[in-house]
């Protein structure tokens, strides 16, 4: 097998697995169950071997598969891996069986639609990675607000329509104004190169005015913070987080998040350099103030969910931070914060939909002490949180360090030549780590410690973690202290990319520092 | 112009024709009542065929010239019309069928055939009253309820205040102009005087009463409320259809004017702002349609800003997407009582007693609501981006804007049907074979232009 | 040999695995094997490796174990370092670590997460070595935060009591600040240097190619790390707090090892440090107030950890107040000497409140020093050895602190001198005050506790014992002048210089009165001392809220970022402004919708209206310029 | 004649805007309809007034289709109106007004 034809595979596995699920019955929830944690297992070996493949070092798309789709208007089906998408990819793949076996108890009403709609989700999110046509990204960028929708919706809490409609009006009306900016790229190849063409690298090319530049950027970029999200642009977060299921919030905060982030890196930044260049302070601030503004209202929740959301907002600032650094450190930073975000909200997610299951609530008000009621647990709950703090040896700290590394680097000549304000944001981002650890602390503190008490505690014990709920915890933890300890790896196959992203949205700094 | 000429040139006419005619024979020559299911399918699947026949061999002719002439666009237009209308004749099939309908059907669809050939506005006129007569006969049709008379009525009234604003149209045209041919239209379109501008405006606000263009659209939800649904289905797909692609064969090659752009503009986006707004909180699913419809009018009359080689494409393939989805929407209803299946409510849990239906009616409702990976979203696309093309490109976002509120009237169908609890009237009834049969042809149909919208593009 | 640190390191992360994941299952004796074992066979490695060291001549041995990351041009390896100053630090961690650890298992008897303890332990020496042993800042870093994180876990470690996981957290948080600083000077350095390998950055700053401004701005913010890390003003809030962990923690962690990270990392950097004598004066000025500040609070307090947790504040500020000076070697003598008698004397404290079943307050205690005589005997040696006694460990270092505040070419002064004798005079106090009311005098203990007083286990004693002994002797080795390759001691101001026979005579003098001083004050259980702080209520007061220093951070930042977060991010912010104008378009559309239902009447008439309405409209709109 | 000619487009065009009027104050489904034709008669004017000066037959074939079409509505209308007033009696058209919102 080829690798472009694997990575074909990997992209429909998902789909395949939905047309046979579609002939299993209702009723059979152990069959449904387990062909969806057959298919994304398979899915996540077949990432895996394609990562493996993927070589380091070498510009351009690797594994590319370019077919015509809609010829007239020269829509492509054009997938590939480059540096940017094969973490995200990686990570996709890697969440989708612990998250269908994290649901193995917890979900129990329609079950096969449910799995219908995660593999349904698993589809689109990589296929929104793996596009290289403007057009089939955003098919597939839209497309996965259907599955998240019924997610939430129909398997949420209380308050899931608000939630679910909040999160899908929302984000959708990003998606209308790039839209707009889609349609409008698309006429200007068609008079500018005479065809027509919606490959990311005919677009690439594209040498609009600065004026245009904004507007279009502008388009993009909402509907990417949104996505992200950055402040002013959160708030359907928090909500969609506390309803949504505990698959539906791992799959949201573990790689839904992420989209926005890639969106940036791959399209909104790359597409209109000279834009990118001008609005660098203000995303700058606004990632600044999303660190500082979620470790803030973090802080002051009493929701367990609330806190991880929130602390979500302050983590995707760290990685617009990295991205707007435009040096090597900075941009790699952002990607592996990227994944150890994906990595460690997830698994934060996870774990509290674990406790819910047990004790049906997320009141943080109601725990105390579980380190003495769930020992397994707590251990697994510390190193996550201790991964969301970013201390060494985590993955966290890899990417912070090097996004606080690369962006420090990046203001420092700035400062030298007059210009204070990137390097005063800088340090107030340095000190957001300390907002960090206060909000996840007070969790740790208030959930793991203190007097042992627990919601629906029968005589005052709790079952622990079962065998299943170890083997994904683990799954994950070795994860996130691979890439705290060995992100070297991960590093140099994405290195590439990263300096292409980098010439092509600001030559100038990419030679200096990082480079 | 010779008889085969015209035999050919208007083959898929005929066809229907003759299937009126063998309806009514046989309704006249036997004693008891017949099922005249299958030949009217079979009509309307020969008319189908010849249209897309003829288009495939590219027939090009003027059996009446500066009257009537085919071409690709009006095989392509007409072939698109017939298909359409056959999930209609499933899904009328599987609750109320009889030859009245069947021959009020066929003619609709014939005058919606000599609309789509016409050269000149008397053809136009022709057309237009040979598909809207038999309408408001269709509307009354489902005469078990009362509504449906009140209904009749107040479409036929409206009706015949938009049939007399186009014969004033049509009656400045011939003072400004001194003719009735499209290209005399043209010349109005392009001359500043006030009875041209007059005649065009009247004819424009004509056809904008016709595809129910807010202000012109208040019969639309009464309307569509009081018809049975296959009628519903319809007047929303192939009729509105009908008439926008003749508007877009009236239009040609010629662009109008500011003052009339302006009038193009703002009309449409007011339907999408009202339809989209005003379906939100509808309780009744055809009511639902209706408004919807209303708002995808406004889409398709913004196919009309776009540059004129383009604007056949946009709307005929947004008829298309828009005709399967809505007919898909409405064939998985489940069956029952009228009124009962009419409701909203009734679809609440929908899920939980008819996945298939449910997970139909999602589909629909997404794609109508433009949203990704359905076809909705290409001829969405497709419309803004004909737009865009002619430098528009502020209306195509304000355009866009205003098709973001509809989301949420669709999403609200979908809440129902998947999140809701079933509400206590609704029994599980699901919708019969035939109708099925019409859910599984639109789906189908659906999936296919999802998956290779660039094959239908080609074709047309 | 090659692998020989890595195996240095590798040891204690063997025994906290093997604890943490089997020590509950196989029980006690397996963990005390362990805990023991690893970090004693730690030690026997750090000799080893020292004496490899010194065979070498003491060229500094380079071990690269792996590449964290390569980032275009930058290569961020991990690798060790052991030179004369790194060799002694890594002998004091793992000497006194592996003492610890065997006096902990009967400090730590019967404890119900016994096996936790001991893989916490050991997982804190893991992250100690690779701070002393990381040749680079990144390796640094990552022991500073993973002691931070060691030193978190075991104040928690009871942490069924809302308290001390509070003061878990406290210190964590506190450490962050003085992290962020760290990082900004770790990121400042880089940027100018280009490089994390702390020996290439002292050459490339030694090369004076770096200009002033950089150098003091990366050195103050790394001391910003260090006064987190060792408890200097302003961050020394967390560490009186952090002696709600174990005692034998509060020996290792919070006496003689990881508080000292400060030291040792501002030592290392002493490069950067010659190049800035901006940073360098306000390091001396920040230790010899800290020293000054926490000793005045030690006088006070009644908590005999809390006692000796402000004397660890206050000898460590000694040890900055030498750095400040320029007297690098000087500072990590009096590390040395101060990690064996502060050892001593929280194992002492230990040994004594074990005694006591738990009680703290040496206001209950009284007489203790025939009940438990090794205890005592032991830690009147480190008293003496704290307030500076001739020939004991402590004088040594104090004094040649003493000696270059005064007299170093690099900053000394006479008010650093002078505000330090104080310092060492009421070190002598404090210390001698804690004799008096714990060991000496008549019993104030409850009957109960009285009945039950007994001397610890032989394991605990005999820690105790040697602890007592290097508290004799360590000041016997000439520690400054080992490290002076690597560490040069300053010139001295040529007026001075001849002074210092004068100044020895002087601190012994002072330590003397401070004997006695505190003899005459608390004896019949400190009556005379409460009559003199009648006197001086006020100060009392102050001292006693410790200047009130953790109340200004509690309302000054602490409750207006809550109230900021509470009421302006959430209230104001999400709630008012974001979602409440997301709602109002929600019920504008609601209400636009409601508006267009209104209007379908339902009425024919009405309809009709609406289209002449239309019709009007446009053709008056195409005839308006006719 | 030019005179004659606007006179008569200006009857034309008063009749089609009187029946419109005519359409909506009217409270009589019947009458309603007459008026309906009346619009018509207004366009038949107009259209016999360009027929005639412009001599172009269209508009005379169109005139004869006004008719048919006329009588075709009335043909349909007729019926509704019955239907109706079978169920409710009256022929206000505000008592139909059942279907709104």
């Amino acid at each position: 097998m080829s690798e472009a034809m694997a990575l074909n595979l990997l992209l429909f596995l998902p789909v395949l697995g939905g047309i046979v699920l579609l002939a299993l019955p209702e009723r059979r929830a152990d069959l449904v169950r387990g062909l969806s944690m057959v298919v994304l297992s398979a899915q996540l070996l077949l990432a895996a071997w394609l990562y493996f493949q993927f070589e380091a070092g070498v510009p351009g798309l690797q594994f590319e598969t370019r077919i015509p789709w809609i010829a007239a208007w020269g829509v492509h089906y054009h997938i590939g891996l480059d540096g940017l998408n094969l973490l995200l990819v990686l990570l996709s793949a890697f969440l989708g069986p612990l998250v269908v076996a994290g649901a193995f108890t917890s979900i129990t009403k329609d079950v096969k639609l449910f799995h219908g709609m995660v593999l349904f989700l698993q589809f689109t999110m990589l296929g929104t990675f793996l596009a290289q046509d403007l057009f089939l990204f955003y098919l597939f960028w839209e497309a996965m607000l259907i599955p998240m929708f019924l997610i939430i919706g129909v398997w949420g809490g209380e308050r899931r329509i608000y939630a679910t409609l909040k999160f899908f009006l929302y984000t959708a009306f990003g998606s209308i104004l790039m839209l707009a900016a889609v349609i409008y790229l698309a006429f200007t190849v068609l008079t500018q190169d005479g065809s027509p063409s919606f490959a990311f690298t005919d677009l690439y090319d594209l040498g609009f005015a600065v004026e245009v530049q904004l507007l279009l950027l502008a388009a993009f970029a909402l509907s990417f913070a949104i996505k992200v999200p950055m402040v002013p642009l959160h708030t359907w977060l928090p909500d969609a987080h506390v309803e949504a299921p505990t698959a539906g919030s791992v799959i949201l905060a573990g790689v839904l998040l992420k989209m926005g982030t890639y969106g940036f890196l791959k399209l909104g930044f790359p597409l209109f350099p000279d834009a990118a260049q001008i609005a660098t302070p203000l995303i700058m601030t606004l990632a600044v103030v999303s660190i500082i503004y979620g470790a803030g209202l973090a802080l002051v929740q009493d929701d367990i969910k609330k806190i991880i959301a929130y602390s979500s907002v302050s983590h995707l600032g760290y990685v617009m931070l990295g991205l707007v650094s435009y040096n090597l450190l900075g941009v790699q930073g952002a990607i592996i914060q990227m994944v150890s975000h994906g990595l460690v909200a997830g698994g934060l997610f996870l774990m509290v939909g674990m406790i819910y299951e047990r004790c049906h609530s997320r009141d943080l008000a109601a725990y105390g002490g579980l380190a003495k009621l769930l020992p397994v647990y707590s251990v697994f709950f510390m190193i996550l949180t201790l991964a969301a703090i970013g201390l060494p040896t985590t993955s966290g700290f890899t990417g912070e360090f090097l996004v606080l590394l690369g962006a420090f680097h990046a203001a420092w000549p700035q400062f030298e030549a007059g210009a204070t304000y990137p390097l005063v944001l800088v340090s107030v981002a340095v000190l957001g780590i300390v907002l960090g650890a206060l909000y996840m602390l007070r969790l740790a503190r208030r959930l793991l410690f203190g007097e042992a008490r627990a919601p629906e505690a029968e005589g005052g014990t709790l079952r622990d973690l079962g065998l299943r709920e170890k083997a994904i915890l683990a799954a994950l933890v070795a994860a996130v202290f691979y890439i705290g300890l060995f992100p070297n790896d991960f590093l140099q196959k994405t290195e590439q990319a990263v300096i292409e992203y980098q010439e092509r949205v600001w030559p100038a700094r990419a030679g200096e520092g990082g480079q | 112009m010779t008889p085969e000429g015209l035999f050919l040139a208007a083959l898929p006419e005929h066809l229907l024709l003759l299937g009126i005619l063998a309806i009514l024979v046989t309704d006249l020559v036997s004693d008891r009542p017949r099922d005249p299911f299958l030949l009217s399918l079979v009509t309307v699947l020969a008319a189908m065929a010849a249209a897309i026949g003829l288009h495939t061999v590219g027939h090009v002719a003027a059996p009446f010239p500066g009257h009537f002439s085919v071409g690709p666009e009006a095989f392509a237009g007409k072939a698109l019309l017939f298909g359409l209308s056959i999930p209609v004749l499933l899904l009328a099939r599987s609750e109320h069928f009889d030859s009245r309908f069947a021959m009020l059907l066929l003619s609709s669809l014939y005058g919606a055939g000599l609309m789509l050939s016409a050269d000149s506005l008397l053809m136009l006129f022709f057309g237009l009253e040979i598909l809207s007569l038999p309408l408001y006969a269709l509307v009354v049709l489902a005469y078990r309820r009362p509504e449906s008379a009140e209904a009749a009525l107040k479409y036929l009234v409206l009706g015949g205040v938009g049939t007399a604003v186009l014969l004033m149209g049509i009656s400045l045209t011939l003072g400004a102009t001194g003719g009735l041919g499209y290209e005399h239209f043209a010349a109005a379109l392009a001359g500043g005087d006030m009875l041209s501008r007059g005649a065009v405006v009247l004819v424009v606000a004509a056809f904008m009463l016709k595809a129910a263009i807010v202000p012109f659209h208040a019969w639309a939800p009464d309307a569509y409320e009081g018809a049975s649904v296959p009628a519903t289905a319809f007047m929303a797909t192939v009729v509105k259809g009908a008439v926008i692609l003749a508007l877009v064969r009236l239009f040609g090659d010629a662009g109008a004017g500011p003052e009339l752009l302006a009038v193009l503009i703002a009309l449409p986006l007011l339907s999408m702002v009202w339809g989209n707004l005003a379906a939100m909180r509808q309780q009744g699913f055809r009511r639902l349609i209706a408004y919807s419809s209303i708002a995808h009018a406004g889409y398709l009359f913004f196919a009309l800003l776009g540059l004129p080689e383009a604007r056949f494409e946009a709307v005929a393939f947004y008829v298309i997407v828009y005709g399967l989805t809505t007919t898909l929407a409405l064939a998985c209803l489940p069956a029952g009582e009228d009124w009962l299946r009419d409701r909203l409510d009734s679809l609440k849990g929908l899920y939980h007693r008819d996945p298939r239906s449910a997970i139909l009616i999602a589909v629909a409702m997404l794609s109508l609501a433009g949203i990704p990976p359905f076809p909705g979203f290409v001829a969405k696309f497709l419309i803004f981006r004909t737009v865009m093309e002619s430098g528009l490109v502020a209306v195509a976002v304000l355009g866009l804007v205003a098709s973001y509120l509809g989301i949420y009237l669709y999403l609200r169908v979908i809440q129902y049907m998947f999140m809701s609890p079933s509400a206590s009237h609704s029994r599980t009834l699901p919708a019969g074979p035939v109708a099925t049969a019409a859910a599984v042809l639109s789906m189908a149909a659906v999936l296919l232009i999802g998956v290779f919208p660039g094959v239908v593009l080609g074709w047309l | 040999m090659n692998g020989m640190l890595t195996i240095l390191v590798l040891l204690p992360l063997a025994g906290f695995l093997l604890n943490g994941l089997l020590g509950r299952r196989l029980g006690p004796a397996f963990v005390n094997v362990v805990g023991i074992g690893l970090p004693t066979l730690a030690f026997l490695t750090a000799l080893w490796a020292w004496r490899t060291l010194e065979a070498g001549g003491g060229a500094p041995i380079i071990e690269t174990v792996f590449t964290w990351a390569v980032i275009g041009e930058y290569v961020f390896e991990v690798s060790f370092y052991l030179d004369r100053l790194s060799a002694v630090m890594a002998l004091i961690v793992t000497g006194v670590g592996a003492l610890i650890h065997l006096y902990s298992i009967g400090y730590m008897k019967g404890d119900e997460s016994y096996a936790r303890y001991f893989a916490y332990l050991n997982l804190f020496l893991f992250f100690m070595l690779l701070l002393v042993l990381g040749r680079s800042l990144l390796v640094l870093f990552v022991g500073w935060e993973g002691v931070g994180l060691a030193s978190y876990l075991l104040i928690g470690f009871w942490f069924q009591d809302v308290a001390k996981a509070r003061a878990g957290r406290k210190a964590f948080i506190t450490n962050r600040v003085g992290d962020a600083g760290f990082l900004l000077g770790m990121f400042l350095i880089f940027t100018a240097v280009g490089t994390l390998e702390m020996d290439l950055i002292n050459e490339a700053f030694a090369g004076g190619l770096i200009p002033v401004g950089i150098a003091t701005a990366a050195g103050i913010l790394l001391f910003i790390g260090a006064t987190g890390k060792s408890a200097q003003i302003p961050l020394h809030v967390w560490l009186p707090d952090a002696m709600a962990g174990p005692t034998p923690v509060s020996a290792l962690i919070h006496a003689a090892t990881m508080v000292t990270a400060g030291v040792y990392l501002i030592a290392r950097l002493s490069g950067v440090y010659l190049e800035a004598p901006a940073a360098s004066t306000l390091i001396a000025v920040i230790g010899v107030l800290t020293a000054f500040l926490a000793a005045t609070i030690a006088l006070v307090q009644t908590d005999i950890k809390k006692v000796l947790a402000y004397s660890t504040i206050s000898q460590l500020g000694f040890m900055f107040l030498a750095l400040g000076v320029g007297a690098y070697g000087v500072a990590v003598f009096h590390l040395f000497t101060h990690a064996f008698f502060k050892a001593a004397l929280f194992l002492g404290a230990g040994s004594v409140i074990h005694a006591l079943k738990g009680e703290q307050d040496i206001r209950r205690m009284g007489g203790l020093a025939r009940r438990i005589p090794w205890t005592f005997a032991t830690f009147l040696i480190a008293t003496a050895a704290i307030a500076g006694l001739p020939p004991l460990a402590g004088f040594f270092s104090k004094d040649e602190i003493l000696w270059f505040a005064l007299a170093s070419g690099q900053g000394g002064a006479v008010w650093l001198w002078a505000l330090g004798s104080l310092t060492a005079l009421l070190t002598a106090l404090y210390m001698f005050r804690l004799l008096w009311l714990v060991f000496l005098g008549t019993s104030r203990m409850e009957p109960e506790t009285e009945r039950h007083v007994h001397e610890s286990p032989i394991s605990m004693t005999g820690v105790l014992v040697v602890l007592a002994v290097f508290s004799v002797v360590a000041g016997w080795f000439a520690l400054p002048h080992y490290l002076e390759p690597l560490l040069p001691l300053p010139e001295l101001q040529p007026e001075r210089a001849g002074l210092h026979m004068a100044q020895i005579i002087f601190a012994v003098m002072l330590a003397l009165l401070g004997l006695l001083a505190a003899s005459w004050l608390y004896r019949e259980g400190g009556k005379p001392a409460d009559l003199l702080w009648q006197n001086l209520q006020r100060l009392h007061r102050v001292l006693l809220g410790r200047y009130f220093v953790d109340e200004l951070y509690d309302r000054g930042l602490q409750r207006p970022w809550r109230w900021v977060s509470d009421r302006v991010f959430l209230r104001l912010g999400d709630r008012v402004l974001l979602d409440g104008s997301l709602h109002g378009l929600a019920a504008l559309a609601r209400r636009g919708a409601e508006m267009f239902g209104r209007i379908q009447s339902g009425s024919l008439h009405w309809y009709a209206w609406m289209t002449l309405f239309g019709i009007a409209a446009v053709l008056i709109w195409v005839w308006r310029y006719v | 004649m030019t005179t004659d000619v606007n006179l008569l487009l200006a009857v034309s065009g008063m009749l089609f805007a009187l029946g419109l009027v005519g359409v909506i104050v009217r409270r009589n489904l019947l009458v309603m309809l007459m008026f309906l034709e009346l619009m018509l008669n207004g366009v038949l004017l107009s259209l016999a007034v360009f027929t005639h000066l412009l001599g172009a037959e269209a508009g005379a074939v169109l005139m004869f289709l006004v008719f048919t079409v006329a009588a075709a509505e009335i043909a349909i209308a007729v019926p509704i109106i019955l239907l109706l007033v079978r169920s409710g009696r009256t022929l206000d058209p505000t008592a139909y007004s059942g279907l709104k919102g």
